[in-house]
């Protein structure tokens, strides 16, 4: 039963580096880069929320609602200012402009918000409920992260399979010079893809918030390069990898603290995504590329 | 002029090399991509010292063999054998060790480093000295990389591009980048080259020139060759033996003289006549 | 090529702008000059910041009294003993006759040697770790505490858990890669295992896993633990506590000083702490005058109530303001005959403060008051007792 | 004689002397500034990280630049060599009086513990592609600071007492703590110096290029340029990658320890995934495969934050801008192309008499 528990445990954490881990993905099958201001934007997405309920008192919906329309748009605005100049650029030179954009957003952030840290307001009260006699309790909070997580990942899959957009993004994911060929505009699509991870990230922002209530302008670092290596894990670049590689990171994590050791979870965590790409080496799902000779 | 004999297998092979150990052999060889069947049993007897000519309409697999050849891909059925070695445990590298070099169809010089300098990468296993040499500079790197060096020099020389040794290989002029993709090659002593269309975008000059290169590379360093070209002149001229490739195999072996009558080729190459308008 | 121009551009430019700030000449020196280094930016800012606003409020007051001046520099350290170091010579560079060290163990302990062969005085306002006032092999003769020492926490706690027999099975949180906190987890347990208290339950995080303690909750809730102890600061504290109320697990939590704080935090629904027990040399609601005063002055400065780091702080000035002036330190000494001059004082005065009353310092430099155990009751602070 | 003074300055090497000089005039300078009008404190305590990070920098431009594998995980290298040199340094110090001896094999030692590190981890590592490779060399980084804050080891009189996850070590009288977990090292003796410095610097720049000017490095440099064609002509990718990449870790295995001596406490945390996202920027920004560019911009911004401490609260937000600038503007096309033409008509400006040998 203590197994269960832990199992369920793990996927709401995994949930939430999936949902994190999307962005990153997206934004690589269509730029070929590691967005490494992601994280930073799930933080502005939660302070946003955080003021929008405390100090606005607007409504939880509208106040994600506005989380997510501000990241949106803050995904944006650093697509169109950073990096699309680079976009001829090497891909090391976009690396370091990411991690440029992720520095000066944490420290605007702390100057902007302040370093101490904030408690999330909480949203629900009650929350949790027992099942086989009490022997399995279980909150709802996890429940819930676990079923948005899926949710996205179902109308994400749609949205890529069946509308205009989504093909288009498919089409610049797999060639630009082709998709532009074909009439797609792949500038405006990429921004597309930003700004869906952007609106994805602060709904990460609020999930995570949730559960682990207390946040800092650093909040999105650690669960940045955690959801990054679920995205590298199952195979950076495919959608239903990010899926799975955040459910498995977050599942794995878990039941090592709970079963090996919590100092070590760290290092045996790392320890897996390695003997994974050693066996399967594009991730669990990701696709092998030939190259032509 | 050539003449082929028959082997008791039923291949051919130039009388002067009916004794010797085949250069290359290949049985049964083929490679699926995803359950498309690109090369399909594909046989081939090469001796040692000819120059034998692959041909065969665009998207035949002429490359792919080559890849196959020196095991870029590796084959889904069939044997290759290198001087009469087993290829099928070798790599890329090994199979180079073994005497096979190639060039490419789409060139692929080390673009940043000098002339002398690509040769010199070629030579590298023909080097003998360990890194810790190499970083404390004891006297035999520098008796080693002289040695090298006057090599690599006499090579380009052979090719007349000895002056161009300190010159950035990729902003030598395509015809030059070409013959440099050759004397790379040659530069591991192989006993087998592959030569990867090397007569693509030359004039009729360059290619008449290129000809007679590549008869003397073979008689120079009595080497076999293998080459895949689209210019018949060229391919009829020099080539000994001449395999034609379509839709993955084989559709026909034989001299210069036996391709050009072969109704098959023909076919191959111009379509069925009744298809056309 | 054109990076490395672009480049130089940009640091002659930054060059330039310091310059600016290095007057030239040396005017009569008319304050004390008090050097400081701390985290103000990253993770750890949040103690950093509360030590600056103590001490600068604790300065200004002092100053607006006409007698000894004081003028305090607090450099960046990002709670990283390397960039301390370097700290600790722009701090030098800058002519600073007095520290007040380091805002927290991890950096101080990297420059506590150097206090020492510098011989300048030190008094850490935070800085809770032994290693900052010894090592091994030697007492570094400059350096004092003001808070604390962390063994003193853990066998302090252990003692309280035991004597008022909070309960039987002891599970313990703590953080894997800070000092502070398996410091104090190591003398907890080490004390346990001498008085007989059972601790059923370990769980370390770290900083990259910092948010999320269902894992180690689960672990205690399943060993039937029933006390809980906190050795770490407030911040992952106040999650350890939601995420406890979320899956309904109600162990009795006991804290140390870095639990402090937590009522405090921007949007913390404090009924989650009722009935957490915490050492303190500091509670802001204490009704003595001279926290009163400290807390309402502090509120008019910053709009928020002080933490224990901002008391520590405030009082380290104060400390030092006494020291200097029953020294009789006038402005133009040295930092090392300073230094001597409060070595003297500190190892013979007693000083009252809003951390505590009747503190004494021992010459290794550990301060003597005793931690003060309080419980949550309604949001405040009770004594435990 | 003239042979090699002209083989000095010729074309190939012309990168190669440019890179000495550099350092050996920045080393001049500062000798002379420190002894005659005297340098800040500040200044003298950046000198010996500044060198440090200038040896881990090249160490890594060797891996990114010449062989041309992104690596995330060089500052794992950099700890093991600084607790490992911690460690000897500690161990040696009865025995052993004379300083600049025992930093020499603790960096030494320090070296080789990195460099066996890289070649285990190399194996798996060199096995991927990409960003792939990438993340794994980030993981092993993780891995490695794992480790290293689970790690005690103490000594007394009955030898070495070494214990894991847990602090289970209990010293007999006199005895002392070489690392305590999360801690770290505390009271190391500080060995290092500024010419202790220099002269890795001149080491580090001695190995890349030699290595660089050999049979290894041009095979290096054709496996990245040419991954397939190497192959084609018999140079094992694998091997000569691992080679560049162990080479790399013995080198930043040396700085790590030459840091480690550098600081009294050193704590594994320092070592963590930033480090080596820092070093990587030094890396870029003074240019792939350019020894000298990153010397300059490594100097350069490592001092700009500390030289920024004047603006307090806003220095790391202006550090970001200028980072976000500098790649913006020297990644510009139009940008680019007005600068290269200033340099030209400078250069035909400043060369106009005299014949011109390169260029």
């Amino acid at each position: 039963m203590a197994f269960l528990s832990y199992l369920i445990n793990g996927m709401g954490l995994g949930s939430v580096y999936a949902i994190i881990a999307l962005g990153y993905t997206m934004v690589y099958g269509i730029a070929k880069m590691l967005n490494f201001a992601h994280g930073d934007v799930i933080m502005i997405g939660a302070y946003t929320a955080f003021y929008c309920l405390t100090v606005f008192k607007f409504s939880t919906f509208t106040s994600i609602l506005i989380a997510v329309l501000l990241c949106t748009v803050l995904g944006i605005l650093i697509e169109r200012f950073a990096y699309k100049p680079l976009r001829k650029a090497s891909s090391l030179s976009v690396l370091i402009t990411a991690i440029g954009v992720s520095y000066f957003l944490q420290n605007l952030a702390q100057i902007l918000f302040g370093t101490n840290p904030k408690v999330f307001p909480e949203l629900m009260r009650n929350s949790t409920f027992s099942l086989f006699d009490g022997q399995l309790t279980l909150s709802y909070k996890t429940l819930l992260t676990i079923i948005v997580c899926i949710l996205i990942m179902i109308l994400l899959t749609i949205f890529v399979n069946k509308t205009k957009t989504g093909k288009a993004m498919r089409a610049c994911s797999q060639d630009k010079e082709a998709a532009q060929l074909m009439g797609i505009n792949v500038d405006n699509t990429i921004s597309i893809t930003f700004a869906l991870g952007s609106g994805l990230a602060a709904i990460a922002a609020v999930l995570l918030c949730m559960t682990y209530s207390t946040f800092t302008p650093t909040l999105g670092s650690m669960p940045g390069i955690k959801a990054f290596t679920a995205a590298v894990f199952g195979g950076i670049g495919s959608i239903p990898g990010a899926f799975v590689g955040g459910l498995l990171l977050g599942i794995i994590e878990t039941l090592t603290k709970a079963y090996l050791s919590t100092q070590l979870s760290d290092a045996i965590v790392f320890m897996v995504l390695i003997i994974v790409l050693l066996i399967r080496p594009t991730g669990l799902l990701g696709k092998k590329v030939h190259e032509k000779v | 002029m050539t003449k082929l004999v028959q082997y008791p297998s039923g291949a051919y092979v130039l009388e002067r090399d009916a004794d010797r150990t085949p250069v290359l052999e290949t049985y049964h060889l083929g490679i699926d991509f995803g359950g498309l069947s690109a090369v399909n049993n594909f046989n081939i007897i090469v001796g040692p010292t000819e120059i034998s000519g692959l041909i065969g309409p665009n998207g035949a697999g002429k490359t792919t063999v080559f890849n196959l050849l020196t095991k870029v891909y590796q084959p889904s059925k069939g044997t290759i054998l290198v001087n009469g070695h087993d290829t099928s445990k070798m790599s890329t590298v090994d199979v180079n060790k073994a005497g096979v070099a190639r060039t490419f169809q789409n060139i692929r010089l080390f673009e940043n480093m000098s002339v002398v300098d690509n040769v010199k990468v070629a030579m590298h296993n023909s080097m003998h000295y360990n890194p810790l040499t190499a970083i404390f500079r004891t006297p035999k790197y520098y008796k080693e990389e002289k040695r090298i060096h006057q090599k690599a020099l006499e090579l380009l020389d052979i090719f007349n591009m000895s002056d161009l040794a300190e010159t950035e290989a990729g902003s030598l002029p395509y015809g030059a980048q070409r013959k440099l993709e050759i004397v790379r090659a040659l530069a591991t002593k192989p006993s087998l080259l592959l030569l990867d269309e090397p007569a693509a975008g030359m004039n009729p000059n360059e290619t008449k020139e290129l000809m007679e290169t590549i008869r003397g590379i073979r008689d120079k360093f009595n080497i076999a060759i293998i080459l895949i070209e689209h210019d018949m002149s060229l391919v009829m001229n020099i080539c000994e033996g001449i395999a034609v490739l379509n839709y993955g195999r084989i559709i026909a072996k034989g001299t210069p003289k036996d391709i050009q009558n072969n109704p098959v080729v023909i076919e191959a190459y111009l379509g069925k006549p009744e298809q056309e308008d | 090529m054109k990076k490395i121009i672009t480049l130089l551009l940009v640091s002659l430019l930054a060059l330039s702008s310091l310059a600016g700030c290095n007057k030239p000449g040396e005017p009569e020196a008319k304050t004390i000059k008090i050097g400081l280094s701390g985290p103000l930016t990253g993770g750890a800012a949040i103690y950093g910041v509360a030590v600056k606003n103590g001490a600068e409020l604790a300065i200004a007051e002092i100053n607006a009294k006409g007698g000894l001046q004081l003028e305090i520099n607090m450099q960046d350290d990002e709670a990283d003993a390397t960039k301390a170091d370097t700290a600790y010579d722009f701090l030098l560079d800058w002519g600073m006759q007095v520290s007040m060290f380091t805002v927290t163990s991890g950096a101080g302990s990297g420059v506590a040697p150097r206090y020492d062969e510098d011989h300048i005085f030190a008094l850490t306002p935070s800085g809770s770790a032994p290693a900052l006032v010894y090592s091994d092999t030697k007492v570094y003769a400059t350096t004092f505490q003001m808070c604390f020492s962390d063994p003193n926490q853990g066998v302090g706690s252990a003692d309280y858990i035991k004597e008022h027999n909070l309960g039987t099975k002891v599970a313990i949180i703590y953080k894997s890669d800070c000092v502070y906190s398996t410091g104090i987890t190591q003398k907890f347990v080490d004390r346990a295992a001498e008085i007989g208290l059972e601790i059923v339950f370990q769980g370390a995080f770290d900083d990259s896993s910092a948010t999320d303690f269902t894992t180690q909750l689960q672990g205690a809730k399943a060993a039937d633990a029933d006390v809980m102890f906190l050795p770490i600061y407030y911040t992952p504290a106040s999650s350890i506590l939601k995420q406890a109320a979320d899956m309904s697990y109600a162990p009795i939590f006991f804290g140390v000083d870095g639990m402090d704080g937590i009522l405090t935090m921007d949007g913390f629904d404090t009924s989650l702490a009722e009935g957490v027990y915490l050492l303190t040399p500091f509670a802001a609601d204490a009704t003595d005058d001279a926290t009163v005063h400290f807390v309402t002055e502090y509120q008019k400065a910053y709009g928020e109530i002080p933490n224990q780091f901002a008391a520590d702080a405030y009082d380290v000035v104060y400390a030092l303001y006494q020291a200097l002036v029953a020294g009789g330190v006038t402005y133009d000494m040295t930092a090392q005959e300073i230094a001597d001059i409060l070595i003297e004082q500190f190892t013979t005065m007693t000083f009252d403060g809003v951390t505590g009353t009747s503190v004494t310092w021992a010459a290794n430099g550990e301060v003597s008051k005793a931690p003060k155990a309080v419980i949550i009751r309604n949001g405040v602070y009770v004594n435990a007792e | 004689m003239k042979k090699t003074i002209r083989k000095i300055f010729d074309k190939k090497h012309i990168s190669r002397t440019i890179s000495y000089l550099v350092v050996i005039a920045g080393f001049v300078i500062i000798q002379l500034l420190m002894n005659t009008i005297g340098i800040k404190s500040l200044f003298r305590s950046l000198l010996v990280p500044t060198c440090c990070y200038i040896v881990v920098a090249l160490a890594l431009n060797l891996v990114v630049g010449v062989s041309g594998e992104l690596s995330l995980g060089h500052s794992g290298f950099m700890a093991v060599g600084a607790f490992t040199g911690i460690i000897i340094s500690g161990l040696l110090e009865p025995y052993l009086a004379i300083n600049w001896l025992r930093l020499l094999i603790a960096m030494f030692v320090g070296g080789i513990m990195a460099g066996i590190v890289g070649l285990f981890i190399s194996v798996p590592v060199l096995k991927l592609q990409g960003d792939y490779l990438a993340i794994v060399t980030l993981a092993f980084c993780q891995i490695i600071k794992s480790l290293l804050n689970n790690v005690y080891l103490g000594v007394d009189i009955n030898g070495l007492h070494f214990s894991f996850v847990e602090n289970r070590i209990s010293l007999a009288q006199g005895g002392r703590m070489l690392l305590s977990g999360p801690m770290g090292a505390i009271a190391i003796t500080r060995l290092a110096t500024f010419t202790a410095g220099f002269l890795l610097i001149l080491f580090t720049l001695l190995i890349i290029y030699n290595l660089t000017y050999s049979r290894f490095g041009r095979s290096i440099m054709a496996a990245r340029d040419n991954r397939i064609a190497a192959e084609s002509v018999g140079i094992h990718i694998r091997n000569t990658k691992m080679l560049a990449f162990v080479i790399s870790a013995i080198l930043a295995g040396m700085a790590g320890a030459l840091f480690g001596l550098n600081y009294s406490t050193l704590q594994p945390a320092k070592f963590d995934f930033n480090l080596s996202i820092l070093i990587l920027v030094y890396v870029v920004l003074g240019g792939l495969g350019n020894m000298t560019g990153t010397i300059i911009s490594t100097m350069i911004l490592y001092a700009l934050p500390e030289l920024l401490r004047g603006l307090q609260d806003y220095r790391m937000l202006i550090y970001s801008i200028i980072l976000i600038l500098i790649m913006l503007v020297t990644n510009n096309q139009t940008l680019k192309e007005k600068t290269e033409n200033l340099i030209t008509k400078i250069k035909s400006r400043f060369l106009k008499k005299g014949s011109v040998a390169h260029d």
